[in-house]
């Protein structure tokens, strides 16, 4: 019987954990969500910027995790365009462009926010640390031109900025290793102002540099998104996702409490019988 | 030929970008300057080394009839399709292709309702498996059989809870006669910002340690790994 | 009785009022000419390309009415044969200092700092000397910086060097590096073929090269044993070296017959496959002992969980962090970060690799005393390490 | 043709969940058809925003004289031929000519780590070990512990990772703590993986019910 649980199909645990996500989806509740100190630095900040400021948005993250980011992004994006705060796009990875075209295009028509004069979107270019070391010194060495192919020379909110030195804040919404060659090449070299928004995968190996302040502010994966969106009051993507997460997560802590009971016993079972073994021979 | 002149080649361009660390005079900068703009040039050209053993290892599955090797000409026919709308923008110049609507470059709308409706869909759907594998792992393989695994599983619970609302939710239903609220998220918080914080700097320092040592082999040429075989 | 009151104030009230606001005029009339900023002083920005001139000044004093509380700060500056023109934007009122990065290498400059008012009114501070910017050629503030790195690069290449030249490295033993012996035994014992998984690193990574290593060490061991070593790979590259280290690991051992190149083979590159591969083949062939070394991503839980419903021994080893705490909980024993390197050196014995390991330990031995110092001093009220520190990072 | 592609990408992400109960044709259609797709964007993508703003409009400049490009964009052409050693690949008897571009590329790379790595994350990480300490006055007895337990941990892991002395005694003792202290990090890790994995699934399951879905109702 033991023996059967603990090696129970994995196809069972498969359908639970889907009906774990599929009827919070469909049934949404709203569970009341406590604020964490990193997100709180972040909103801080860029609340703190007067209007005219420039923020630096990179999509560090692909197709493959856009789950937790792009709300992340959309609700950042929201509290700039509402404050006057200007915002460039850039990325790092080749199959961020369009998914942060399509994404800065929606809020922006939310928000009444116009191209060229409240965002931009510079695009990509390979090369990753060289990208940005060569917007260190100058920004358009780099990205002559934006992402729909004109030139930065006629972008009318490009016009007062060069370089770092012009913008108050990058904000690397990131799904690897981006993070920390921001932290090691823009803020070290160029004194550049960094915050990140990353995915559930790599929010603890951030914490060193929140510290040391190399961070200002840190939204950790789904549970930032949602953080951030209940400080500008619009609560969306991350708000839901945070709140059906909740029940997978319930069902993961009970599994794996369930099976180490199950591997106790057992194993206190399978140790007695050995022994009583010792004892007949 | 073959290996003492990238050995000084890279010898010489490592110890620049060094110097030039160093130095912050406008001759210094504007070298520096140029060489981030070369090596900016250069890299593009490395998506050839990927690519190249992409369609070689396909190829030789085709040729070779290996297990399933149908599904090359699969990868073949997604790699063409691509490129084929994605690169000729020359072509939006010739007006019978666009009057049979069709258009070419990564704005053309055909290229974005690929990406959107093709790739986006099928990479993500490709990661979100992991929820479920890592449901079943958490189920079948992560048990607490030494005191490092226990501690980890139970650092992992807390953080689990701690992540969502419904773990304050549970706190302070079940916990509401104690004087403290919202512990969960706070446990959470505290192990991050401190248990967590302290294991990961050890780990940086000794990483970093290991990159720059690595670093100093490849400039010195006593690490030549990189070079491959001859 | 209470109303009355506020319609009309007591004399004393009254009297206070009118001092207030006579007061209140006076002072407003004097305070037209707020104190301008003083002490203005341009200065070449040291330690930089010479494309910028730092102003610092002290900050003006407000007048007592809102009106004429100082809003900013607006930098002017001049050429010599010029007129004064504004730079940069309106600065906020508690800066006191401002680089001007926007002037020509080598032109002299002369600046005033103008205190604008909340209704306008601005106050000129006195005109700066003319200065030049000029380029440095070294980096005074990045002394320490330069000679920390020539200190451990020194410290590498010696060690490498005394490696090379014979003498003894120790490395401490490796917990999970027991484990090989034993794993191999029991496959032995158990008849059963023993699994090595490479992960998804290319040639080129760190991670892979210490697998491969490893994985010639353990190829000595079952050929001697005659036990079955299958060897999944994912990169074709990876796989011709893997044959070749595993070849001539046999050869080594005298058991050249033992070999045999099927068992290494290639499954597929792409990630989930591979993944859907490795599972298949541990549950039809039930291995005793499942390596798992080298570059892992998302599949490293799907390795490790089948790994371990199967009941086999599993030896991990990874520097990929992320992938770490799936090993840990799955695996019998694991290789963290940089013991997998470790474990390469102290297998293979190559010099280069145990000199910079013993190089690596040295830079840490000094972020140990630089901590526990700075510690210390700091706990007596010293704090000249942290200020250092700051100064540098 | 939004629906359409609505249900083109339903299809497909049924056909990959199609995995979890078995490897099938559909599952291994699916996966070949988005590792072809992924490489093709990426060729598409370094094209058009990598070799042609960065190396072919500067080179076209300086060849025609339009725009603010003077002569010396012709030295673009180093770079250029140097980036197109990597065609050598492709040829077995030249594929050593790929050194070139790499050993540049690597030697840049390593030039650039050594004293900005030595500076983000040696010096400024141990300088934040010791912050708290120069405001000690200031902390909460908690803050102070918190303090006190980080220098602990980074002290302790570090010595695990000492690879020159043999752990034996108080080394032994101090690196088994050094281990808690990776194990606790290692499960927060591990609790915030979690999260972002199903995070994952969660967005699936969003497009499923509600865009998905959504086209039928």
């Amino acid at each position: 019987m033991l023996e059967k649980l603990m090696n129970i199909d994995r196809r069972i645990i498969f359908i639970a954990i889907a009906l774990s996500v599929i009827i919070p989806t469909l049934l949404p509740v709203n569970l009341p969500i406590t604020g964490s100190e990193p997100t709180q630095k972040l909103y801080d900040y860029i609340d703190a910027l007067p209007p005219g400021s420039t923020i630096m948005l990179a999509f560090d993250y692909g197709p493959s995790s856009l789950a937790e980011p792009a709300p992340m992004a959309e609700a950042v994006m929201k509290h700039c365009f509402d404050k006057g705060v200007r915002i460039i796009g850039v990325t790092l990875i080749v199959d961020a462009v369009t998914l942060a075209d399509k994404l800065m295009q929606k809020v922006s028509e939310e928000k009444g926010a116009v191209y060229g004069k409240d965002y931009v979107l510079l695009g990509f270019r390979p090369g990753v640390t060289q990208v940005i070391l060569g917007m260190g010194t100058e920004i358009a060495g780099v990205f002559e031109s934006d992402y729909t192919g004109k030139p930065l020379s006629e972008i009318p909110m490009m016009a007062n900025i060069t370089n770092y030195d012009q913008i108050d804040l990058l904000l690397d919404l990131s799904a690897g290793s981006t993070v920390e060659i921001w932290i090691t090449y823009a803020n070290v070299k160029y004194g550049l102002q960094i915050a990140a928004g990353v995915t559930g995968v790599i929010v603890s190996q951030m914490y060193p540099y929140l510290q040391t302040g190399q961070l200002v502010g840190l939204m950790p994966g789904f549970l930032g998104a949602a953080e951030y969106e209940k400080l500008i009051n619009a609560p969306a993507k991350g708000t839901e996702g945070i709140n059906t997460e909740s029940f997978a997560h319930l069902l993961i802590v009970g599994l794996v409490i369930m099976s180490n009971i199950a591997f106790f016993v057992h194993q206190r079972q399978s140790v007695g019988a050995s022994s009583r073994s010792q004892r007949e021979e | 030929m073959t290996r003492q002149v990238p050995l000084v080649l890279c010898f010489l361009f490592g110890i620049v970008m060094i110097l030039t660390e160093f130095v912050p005079h406008s001759r210094s900068q504007g070298l520096y300057q140029g060489i981030v703009n070369w090596s900016l040039i250069i890299s593009p050209f490395a998506l050839v080394l990927a690519v190249a053993t992409l369609i070689q290892t396909h190829w030789t599955r085709i040729s070779r009839h290996t297990e399933h090797w149908q599904y090359s000409y699969v990868v073949f026919i997604g790699i063409i399709i691509m490129v084929l709308i994605g690169v000729p923008t020359f072509l939006n110049n010739v007006s019978f292709l666009s009057k049979i609507g069709l258009s070419f470059g990564p704005k053309s709308p055909i290229f974005e309702w690929l990406f959107n409706n093709v790739q986006v869909p099928m990479d993500a759907t490709m990661f979100s498996l992991l929820a479920f594998f890592i449901a079943s792992a958490a189920y079948r393989a992560f048990r607490a059989r030494t005191f490092e695994a226990t501690l980890l599983l139970i650092t992992a619970l807390i953080v689990m809870m701690g992540n969502v609302p419904i773990g304050d939710l549970i706190w302070n239903t079940v916990m509401a006669w104690t004087p403290w609220d919202d512990v969960t998220s706070t446990a959470r918080q505290w192990i991050l910002d401190n248990p967590n914080l302290s294991a990961r700097r050890g780990i940086i320092l000794g990483v970093s340690l290991g990159v720059i040592s690595q670093s100093i082999r490849i400039i010195l040429g006593i690490e030549r790994s990189y070079l491959g075989g001859d | 009785m209470k109303g009355q009151k506020i319609l009309c104030p007591s004399p004393v009230v009254q009297g206070l009022v009118i001092l207030v606001f006579v007061l209140g005029f006076g002072l407003n009339t004097f305070a037209q000419g707020v104190t301008p900023p003083m002490n203005v002083d341009a200065k070449d920005t040291p330690n930089d390309a010479g494309k910028s001139i730092t102003i610092t000044w002290e900050k003006a004093v407000d007048g007592i009415s809102v009106a004429n509380r100082v809003r900013g700060y607006q930098i002017l500056r001049r050429i010599e044969t010029g007129e004064f023109e504004e730079v940069g934007p309106l600065l906020p009122p508690e800066t006191t200092e401002y680089k001007d990065s926007t002037i020509e290498e080598g032109t002299p400059y002369a600046y005033i700092v103008r205190a604008v008012t909340e209704d306008g009114t601005t106050f000129d501070s006195g005109e700066t000397d003319f200065v030049k910017g000029t380029g440095e050629w070294f980096h005074t503030k990045k002394i320490p910086l330069f000679l920390a790195m020539l200190l451990f690069s020194i410290a590498i290449v010696w060690n490498i060097y005394h490696a090379q030249s014979g003498k003894e490295i120790f490395v401490r033993r490796i917990p999970g590096l027991e484990a090989v012996d034993e794993a191999i035994g029991r496959a032995t014992e158990m008849g059963r073929s023993i699994l090595y998984v490479l992960g998804l690193g290319g040639v080129s990574d760190v991670a892979t090269i210490a697998s491969m290593t490893i994985l010639g060490q353990v190829a000595r061991r079952t050929a001697d044993y005659e036990t079955p070593l299958r060897v999944p790979c994912n990169d074709p590259v990876v796989l011709n070296v893997v044959r070749e280290i595993v070849r001539s690991s046999y050869l080594n051992e005298g058991r050249p017959d033992a070999y045999n190149e099927e068992n290494i083979f290639f499954l597929t590159e792409s990630q989930f496959a591979y993944a859907a591969g490795v599972d298949g083949i541990m549950v039809r062939e039930k291995p005793a002992a499942v390596f798992l070394q080298g570059t892992f991503y998302a599949e490293s839980l799907i390795l490790a969980e089948t790994g371990n419903s199967i009941g086999a021994i599993q030896i991990a080893g990874t520097a990929s962090e992320h992938q770490l705490p799936f090993f840990i909980a799955a695996c019998d024993y694991t290789l963290i970060g940089e013991e997998l390197y470790a474990a390469s050196a102290y297998l293979s014995k190559e010099p280069m690799l145990l000199g910079s390991l013993r190089g690596q330990d040295w830079g840490k031995l000094f972020i140990f005393a630089a901590i526990v110092l700075g510690v210390i001093l700091e706990l007596l009220g010293v704090n000249w390490i942290t200020t250092f520190l700051q100064r540098v990072s | 043709m939004e629906v359409f592609g609505i249900w083109v990408a339903a299809f497909l992400t049924f056909c990959i969940y199609s995995f979890l109960y078995r490897d099938n044709p559909f599952y291994r259609f699916a996966e070949h058809l988005f590792i072809g797709l992924a490489v093709g964007y990426g060729i598409v993508i370094t094209i058009h925003q990598g070799l042609i703003p960065l190396a072919w409009n500067p080179l076209w400049q300086a060849i025609t004289g339009e725009g603010e490009a003077s002569r010396w964009g012709l030295l673009n052409l180093i770079p250029i031929c140097i980036g197109l050693l990597f065609f050598a690949r492709l040829s077995r008897r030249h594929s050593w000519l790929i050194r070139y571009p790499l050993a540049i590329l690597i030697g840049v790379g390593s030039g650039i780590a050594i004293p900005n790595v030595l500076q983000a994350d040696i010096f400024a990480q141990t300088h934040g070990t010791l912050t708290p300490f120069s405001q000690i006055g200031r902390l909460s007895a908690f803050e102070i512990f918190g303090a006190i337990l980080m220098v602990i941990g980074v002290i302790c892991t570090l010595t695990y990772f000492f690879f020159s002395v043999e752990h034996q005694g108080a080394i032994a003792g101090i690196s088994k703590i050094g281990i808690a202290f990776l194990m606790i990090g290692f499960g927060s890790a591990f609790g915030n993986t979690v999260m972002g994995r199903v995070a994952l699934l969660i967005q699936r399951v969003d497009f499923l019910l509600n865009n998905w879905l959504g086209t039928l109702f």
